[in-house]
């Protein structure tokens, strides 16, 4: 691999040849703010966010789309830089609701990151402001396209990740909207809910409608774990407070599906808490399903097998095992008709 | 209900005409603007049938047709009126004027840029440069120049128009 | 898995998914892959974007089919014909891989034989597609850079879903796209983790990772780990167990985390089995249909309350992180396994699931090199034979692990049951995107956003039954009857209904045929006839 | 009486507004009348420059030309010019100087101080004809290039010619071409920018609508030269003319073997396409102009990489708008030297602009690079309408500048104009007078900005309606001290952050204003006046009552109806001030001078 050498703000740090100069910068720990930067997805050049000066180059160049060059002197924090920065941030704030507060992205959203980090007071401009009606109409996604920075990472994340393309820009210059065709709500599009759209939102146009009210992210801890809606094995988060597991949020390092989810396994983690769970043992007596303990139910079956099992030997017992469970699991229960009642009649469901 | 329906073969004569179109041009490099174009020929418009049906012929998804249709200036969504009146505010007519136009005429039919008439007579569009500079200020109805204009010339030339 | 067994050797995908958005052609036949393995579709959607072609086969117009550069709308249960036919096709204008034959098969003769009986125009006959289709599908498939297949139950679910296995194997291995990154046969699995119930040996003629009880060797093994004799003929499989319940040759079963009376076909004749045991045990999480026929229930625990691994499709061992405390009373099923059987009187002492891992490890060659802490957060693909190999990205690279691939000739067999006058029309059965299998019927999320069956019906049916779209009707077949709502639409095929296995108002498996696959027994939900009437008011 | 005498009629837009077209039927129908349709013929022409005088018609040979002419004119023109030889004097331009009618072309300073290089064929050939051009030496530049040169050879010559982009921001072209032939591979093309979406810019149009084959043949050579197969000319769908006057000359080239494939028999192959554009000034930007034809919202993307590299459809593509090709031909037929003889130093050449505004001759003029400001206004353009005072020159559209009366002697190239803080832009020049108000031209121009940015890039979609926002609110009164800081401030982040060259020129308009003439806009915040008189919510007519001879003209001409009185009953004449939309009709109206303004 060849490698370049830069100075970034009076550092020479050396990347590989093809890195952008944000590339550059995370690589060696110096931060860049960006919003519609998505290293899963095509660059845009399109918040401005992630200005630097690099001289010889006129204006100030986007990091996220200018390739590092060989000697390149880049610099990233100086006044100039900042204060572009914090007049697009002005320019952002002024034209977004104010009502951080009961947001549900409070605490995990970019805009208010840096628009704190660069002491933007959103008083500067006065005028216009987008009031368009909030979408609420499925289950799954609450969107106010008021929110909405325009950053376009939903219409890529539609387009790249999920193939569909439910999302577009419409009108454009200060009337520019995101949305599905004609700006219909998303539950008269083909939108097939998978989220893609709200996984990459940096801002609180897009969130998991289930989650709103829920929890904060400082409360929330993420445990990885691996879907059990499908064969393809996507890996994502279990969103937990207090126990109780409030949502489901996408991992990045996912290995096979990366932020891409589908419908079910964003959205389907409700049937946890289903009221429909069998929550304690059950015991036929007099017809009847009745609550039991553990002992009592356990050593019935322990010696109603064992009763079978001397009467009519081993193979007059089956079992299926579950496509549902893990794989400890359906080892244990091989094991178990195999080695402890003594038969292979163990089969499950789905062999295909 | 519009022309998604499949269930009764009624011969629509502008469906025709626009699968025509759609034939012509689905091969080319590029063919949504020409279709589109050719559509809103056929229609006056481009009502959301039609979208979605030109979306399933080509194979673009109905978004991304919508973001073109709403990007571009030349397309539209309703129908216009009897009267097309584009009032030019290039340059040379603003300087000379064009603003003053604008106002008079928004006043008289009481609509603003880009609305039609409730009684369907008139639609008007603000538009760029018409090219006729020297004639500044100018607006054109149903592709007829006027030219030298002044407020008070605006009501004895709408009132030509039905 | 039989099919691609017998071809190869062994019976997995044989590429990664993650490979797919590099492939420069997919033929996806009987998969309805963007609603049944959403995140699959997304890749192949990729693919396209970058170019790639797309071969669709089925009589459904699914989402695939829509953004398809071939769609072939084959009649239903003609793959074997479809397949042969494109073979032909392939041969007669020598668009074959003679140096792969050569090199990386046998039996090749005997099969350029016997597609000599599929000339296009008697497939076109028999499937119902155009004979420029399919010669433009087999150019397009055999003069690829590389090329992968895609099947899934609408393969597998038939009277001959492993002769149509074998059928896919003998198309790749004829042009040589196979044992290639981005090129190959790919089974998509349908539920979460019935790879790893496979792998585990949860399977009546099969110890973990695919050791014949009737093998010896493998059999001492396993007898010296677990330090008991263990049976050396096979076991039933599941349609034998239904059977054998209702002739008292089976007294008792244990039901772990599956509902048959939804999903397996026949549901009737299967009610029918369960209710003839004498003790019936169901683990499960819901009160499923079958929990509702047992004798005892036990409360198991879901995904987010358990730690483990499951194995998707693409043979990648993942962890599943215990995420909360099972909710209730509720234990995690593996506890509960090993208590029973330690009440049973066979200790199971295992302090962890990662413990149990390290057995399966030691038994088992494919998994050898595996445990919870080298999983992480990637997961590895298996085979892992030792404890530093990487993992396997794609199967059959250089030589097949049967040695040579071998050629199956397939002739054409007829659907188990076929519309008739009584019952005129084919009813076929799937997926849809929003839920999956019976599980997700307890996600109000879900539920909400797609509340109730809608059975597919064309409208040319609809006209001649004078149905109207929303109608609810009665559909039946020989086995029973159901009502549902319909919709009418063309995505079906005249003549073809199609329904989802989802909801329990709707039982759909009532309808469907017990007739299943002679060698893996996996029953014929793809095609039965049906009727369908007007409910009287 | 002279024998085969042509009549060129200007048929272009302009005069086609003024009731071009009509004429020419008549004018065919009487020559019939007088029996002179074997010596005399009708030419309907593109534009012949003098918009401002449409309808045009110029006599040939002797070059005269009539102004203003009307239908019931044209029996008097024949029966004099034609059978007489004598001159309509009243159809006749009048100098401003001697108040004397002058006939030839050779005396008008409008056409006279013009130097045609571009517009060499317009207003004189039908351009619907193939043969119109050749008979003027078209065509023989591609086929000296196809016979004599090597692509390398065409491509050296239009590098020493200097020749440079002629869109805007003057990129020399030889280098432009150079890149693009210089990035291998199988499939190139070549675009001619035919969007010419400047307000009050209209000379592309004129070029394509009076001399399509100029560009087409520049084109072929650029094709040549590069190594291009396939070419688009991307035109406005608003200049149906130039769309019809192209397909036309497409057909006729094709027929006569100038384009398709195996051209002249020299192997050489360039098809040639026309593409409407919908309606977006964006899509002026290459970029965004080829995201537009392949079907896409004109959204310009990033650079690099260029289109040189990566253009349309992923292939190697080069753009140059109309005027730039047309130049063309001319240099490979005359060579690179002859065409360095005309421009400055580093601008080489003409260039035409569109004068517009408040100045006697409107209408589109060639100058060679390097001529004054002061040249171009007050000779060509005859100076100031009704004898006002200038005040300013709009130079380069949205993306240029305003430049005070003391600038007036700078010689116009592209260096020289970017110092002065404008642009060449497309060439459109707007002159301003004392009423024109140049914070109401900032806004103006915001207000054009705001909406045609494409909403892509932060800065350009939110700044610019901030901008105007701004400037609105300092139009009606309503500025604050502390708004000049934050309109600079805001203008120059837009300039260095914004996404493609609209968003980062948007701000030159303000940027300029506030250079030259700052004391207008404190003038607006600090007094709450408006100097020129021109923002109407600055401004209130009042009626004098004492001088005020109730002769009702002004109530009668109010579009608004906002002014009563009654001479009978003797109330006197009144405005409304609320319903007032202060469009001075009534001070224009009033003979007595009673209306007032303040």
């Amino acid at each position: 691999m060849e490698w370049l050498t830069l100075t970034i703000d009076g550092r020479e740090v050396s990347v590989p040849k093809g890195s952008t100069v944000l590339d550059a910068c995370r690589m060696n720990n110096i931060p860049i703010p960006t919003l519609c930067h998505a290293p899963e997805l095509t660059s845009a050049g399109a918040c401005r966010l992630c200005v630097v000066q690099i001289e010889g180059m006129r204006n100030l160049p986007p990091s996220c789309v200018t390739q590092a060059a060989q000697g390149m002197k880049v610099e990233t924090q100086n006044p100039k830089v900042r204060s572009a920065r914090k007049t697009i941030l002005e320019l952002l704030v002024a034209n977004h609701p104010l009502d951080c507060m009961t947001c549900q992205k409070m605490g995990d959203c970019s805009l208010a990151e840096y628009a704190y980090e660069y002491g933007v007071t959103g008083e500067v401009y006065h005028g216009a402001k987008r009031d368009l009606p909030i979408d609420n109409g499925n289950p799954f996604i609450l969107r106010d396209p008021n929110k909405c920075i325009l950053c376009g990472k939903c219409i890529r994340a539609c387009s790249e990740i999920q193939g569909k393309s439910i999302l577009d820009f419409s009108f454009r210059g200060f009337d520019t909207q995101v949305g599905p065709a004609f700006n219909l709500p998303y539950n008269e599009s083909d939108c097939d809910f998978c989220g893609s759209c709200v996984s990459v939102c940096p801002v609180g146009a897009l969130v998991e409608k289930k989650m709103v009210g829920k929890g904060r992210p400082w409360e929330v801890s993420k445990v990885q774990t691996t879907c059990p809606f499908c064969g393809v094995g996507c890996n994502f988060d279990l969103n937990v407070k207090d126990g109780k597991v409030i949502g489901v949020t996408s991992n990045p390092d996912a290995p096979v599906n990366g932020k891409a989810l589908c419908v079910k396994g964003r959205f389907g983690m409700d049937m946890i808490y289903s009221e429909n769970r069998v929550t304690t043992p059950l015991i036929r007596k007099d017809g009847v399903l009745v609550p039991a303990e553990w002992d009592e139910a356990l050593d019935l079956i322990a010696s109603k097998l064992g009763e079978i099992k001397n009467t009519y030997g081993p193979n007059s017992i089956g079992a299926l095992s579950s496509a549902h469970c893990t794989n400890e699991e359906n080892y244990l229960m091989q094991k178990f008709m195999r080695a402890v009642i003594g038969t292979n009649n163990v089969d499950h469901c789905a062999r295909t | 209900m519009g022309g998604a329906c499949c269930c009764e073969n009624l011969v629509d004569p502008k469906q025709i005409e626009l699968d025509e179109i759609i034939n012509k041009h689905k091969y080319d490099n590029g063919p949504l603007i020409p279709i589109l174009q050719g559509a809103q020929e056929v229609y006056g418009y481009l009502p959301a049938h039609v979208i979605k049906h030109i979306s399933k012929a080509i194979r673009i998804p109905v978004a991304r047709i919508y973001g073109v249709v709403t990007f571009y200036a030349q397309f539209r969504l309703t129908p216009v009126g009897r009267n097309l009146i584009n009032i030019c505010l290039g340059t040379a007519c603003h300087v000379r004027g064009g603003a003053k136009i604008v106002e008079t005429i928004e006043k008289e039919l009481k609509i603003k840029d880009g609305a039609t008439t409730e009684d369907g007579r008139f639609t008007l569009e603000v538009i760029a440069c018409i090219g006729a500079c020297g004639l500044a200020p100018v607006i054109s109805i149903n592709n007829e120049v006027h030219g030298r204009l002044s407020p008070d010339k605006i009501a004895g030339i709408l009132a030509k128009y039905e | 898995m039989a099919g691609l067994a017998t071809s190869f050797g062994s019976g997995a995908m044989t590429n990664s998914i993650n490979e797919i958005p590099n492939t420069k052609v997919m033929f996806v036949i009987g998969s309805n892959a963007t609603e049944a393995h959403p995140v699959i579709g997304t890749k192949m959607k990729q693919a396209l974007a970058k170019g790639a072609k797309l071969i669709v086969a089925d009589p459904r117009e699914i989402n695939l089919a829509e953004c398809s550069d071939i769609w072939m709308r084959l009649r239903p249960g003609t793959d074997i014909p479809l397949i042969n036919g494109i073979m032909n096709i392939i041969i007669a204008n020598g668009w074959e891989d003679r140096a792969f034959i050569e090199e990386r098969t046998e039996g090749f003769e005997k099969l350029r034989e016997s597609v000599q009986k599929f000339p296009p125009e008697v497939v076109s006959k028999i499937t119902g597609v155009p004979v420029e289709q399919l010669v433009e599908a087999a150019r397009i498939y055999a003069t690829a850079e590389c090329a992968e297949i895609f099947y899934t139950l609408g393969i597998t679910e038939h009277t001959c879903g492993t002769d149509n296995v074998m059928s896919l194997a003998n198309l790749a291995m004829l042009t040589g796209n196979i044992g290639k990154e981005s090129s190959g046969v790919n089974p998509l699995r349908g539920q979460n983790n019935v790879q790893g119930a496979c792998d585990m040996g949860a399977l009546p003629n099969v110890y973990t990772g695919y050791q014949s009880v009737t093998n010896p060797e493998a059999r001492a093994k396993f007898e010296e780990a677990w330090g008991v004799s263990l049976d050396p003929n096979p076991g039933f499989m599941i349609p034998d167990m239904f059977d054998a319940a209702v002739s008292k040759n089976l007294r008792a079963l244990y039901v772990l985390g599956e509902d048959p009376v939804i999903t397996d076909a026949d549901a009737n004749h299967v009610r029918k089995g369960l209710q003839a045991l004498d003790f019936l045990v169901v683990q499960e999480i819901f009160m499923s249909e079958t929990a509702k026929l047992a004798d005892v229930v036990l409360p198991g625990a879901s995904y987010a309350e358990k730690t483990g691994t499951f194995t998707n499709t693409e043979r990648r061992v993942q962890m599943v992180n215990q995420a909360i405390k099972p909710i209730g009373n509720a234990r995690i099923d593996g506890d509960i396994i090993c208590d029973l059987a330690t009440r049973m009187g066979y200790p199971f002492v295992y302090s962890s699931s990662a413990e149990v891992m390290e057995e399966i490890a030691k038994l088992t060659p494919s998994f050898a090199g595996i445990t919870h802490e080298r999983l992480g957060t990637q997961g590895l693909q298996w085979p892992v034979p030792n404890s530093e190999h990487p993992g396997t990205k794609f199967l059959h690279e250089g030589k097949f692990t049967r040695g040579k691939g071998v050629f199956v000739p397939i002739e054409h067999q007829l659907p188990g049951e076929q519309p008739d006058e009584e019952y005129p029309l084919l009813l076929s059965t799937g997926r849809k995107l929003s839920l999956y299998n019976v599980f997700t019927q307890s996600s109000e999320a879900l539920v909400s956003h797609s509340p109730e069956e809608l059975a597919e019906v064309n409208p040319l049916d609809g006209k001649k039954l004078g149905l109207e779209d929303g109608e609810v009707v009665k559909v039946a077949s020989r086995r029973g009857e159901l009502e549902t709502k319909i919709k009418l639409t063309e995505r079906v095929p005249e003549g073809m209904v199609f329904m989802t296995l989802h909801y329990d108002e709707a039982p759909t498996n009532v309808l469907t045929n017990g007739a299943y696959d002679k060698v893996t027994k996996t029953y014929e939900y793809k095609v039965c006839g049906i009727k369908i009437s007007k409910l009287n008011k | 009486m002279a024998e085969n005498q042509r009549i060129l009629v200007c048929a272009g837009t302009g005069c086609a507004s003024s009731g071009a077209l009509p004429i020419i039927d008549i004018l065919i129908d009487e020559i019939k009348r007088q029996g002179l349709e074997e010596t005399v013929s009708v030419v309907g022409t593109g534009c012949q420059g003098f918009c401002e005088k449409g309808p045009t018609l110029v006599i040939e040979p002797q070059q005269i030309l009539y102004t203003r002419v009307k239908g019931e004119d044209v029996a008097e023109i024949i029966e004099q010019e034609l059978v007489k030889g004598e001159r309509v004097e009243r159809l006749l331009l009048v100098d401003q100087e001697t108040q004397k009618p002058v006939s030839s072309m050779a005396d008008i300073n409008f056409f006279a101080k013009q130097h045609r290089i571009v517009l060499h064929n317009c207003g004189v050939i039908d351009p619907k004809k193939i043969e119109d051009y050749t008979a003027r030496e078209g065509y023989k530049a591609i086929e000296k290039a196809l016979k004599e040169m090597s692509p390398e050879d065409a491509l050296e010559e239009v590098k020493k010619s200097g020749l440079r982009g002629r869109g805007g921001a003057g990129f020399p072209t030889g280098l432009k071409w150079g890149f693009c032939r210089a990035t291998p591979s199988d499939k190139k093309y070549i675009i001619c920018n035919a969007d010419e979406g400047d307000p009050g810019a209209f000379m592309d149009r004129s070029v394509l609508e009076g001399d399509p084959h100029s560009v087409i043949e520049g084109m072929l050579i650029g094709a040549y030269a590069i190594g291009a197969d396939e070419g688009y000319i991307y035109c406005r769908a608003e200049y149906p003319l130039a769309i019809k006057h192209l397909g036309i000359a497409i057909k006729q080239a094709e027929e006569a073997g100038y384009l398709g494939d195996n051209i002249l028999g020299s192997g050489f192959n360039f098809h040639l396409k026309v593409f409407e554009g919908a309606g977006a000034f964006v899509c002026g930007e290459e970029t965004a102009l080829m995201a537009s034809i392949e079907g896409k919202r004109g959204m310009p993307r990033v650079r690099p990489p260029f289109p040189a590299v990566s253009g349309l459809w992923g292939k190697p593509t080069n753009v140059n708008n109309v005027e730039t090709w047309s130049n063309v031909p001319h240099i490979l037929r005359k060579g690179a030297e002859w065409y360095t003889q005309f421009g400055t130093e580093k601008s080489k050449g003409t260039k035409i602009f569109a004068l517009t505004g408040k100045v006697n001759n409107t209408g589109l003029v060639e100058v060679p690079m390097g001529t004054t400001l002061r040249e171009i206004i007050f000779d060509i353009g005859d100076g100031i309408q009704g004898g006002k005072k200038f005040k300013a020159v709009q130079i380069g559209g949205p993306s240029g500048g305003c430049l005070p009366e003391d600038m007036l002697d700078l010689a116009v190239d592209y260096d020289t104009l970017t110092q002065a803080g404008a642009m060449v832009g497309s060439g459109g020049l707007v002159i301003m007078d004392e009423t024109t108000c140049m914070v109401d031209i900032a806004r103006y121009f915001l207000n054009f900005t705001k909406k045609e940015s494409c909403g892509k890039c932060t800065p350009c979609r939110e700044g610019t309606t901030r901008m105007y926002e701004i400037l609105d609110r300092i139009t009606k009164g309503e500025g604050k001290e502390e708004d000049l800081d934050t309109l600079e401030n805001l203008a120059l982040t837009i300039k260095e952050t914004s996404l493609c060259a609209l968003g980062q020129s948007a701000p030159n308009p303000i940027l300029a204003t506030l250079k030259y003439f700052r004391h207008e806009y404190e003038a607006h915040i600090r007094d709450h006046k408006c100097p020129a008189h021109n923002c109407s919510a600055l401004l209130s007519y009042t009626i004098d009552a004492e001088k005020c001879k109730m002769c009702s003209l002004c109530a009668k001409n109010c579009p608004v109806n906002c002014i009563t009185g009654d001479k009978k009953t003797n109330t006197p004449y009144v405005i409304d001030e609320d319903k007032c939309i202060k469009c001075g009709t009534c001070m224009d109206k009033c003979k007595f001078g009673a209306v007032t303004r303040a």
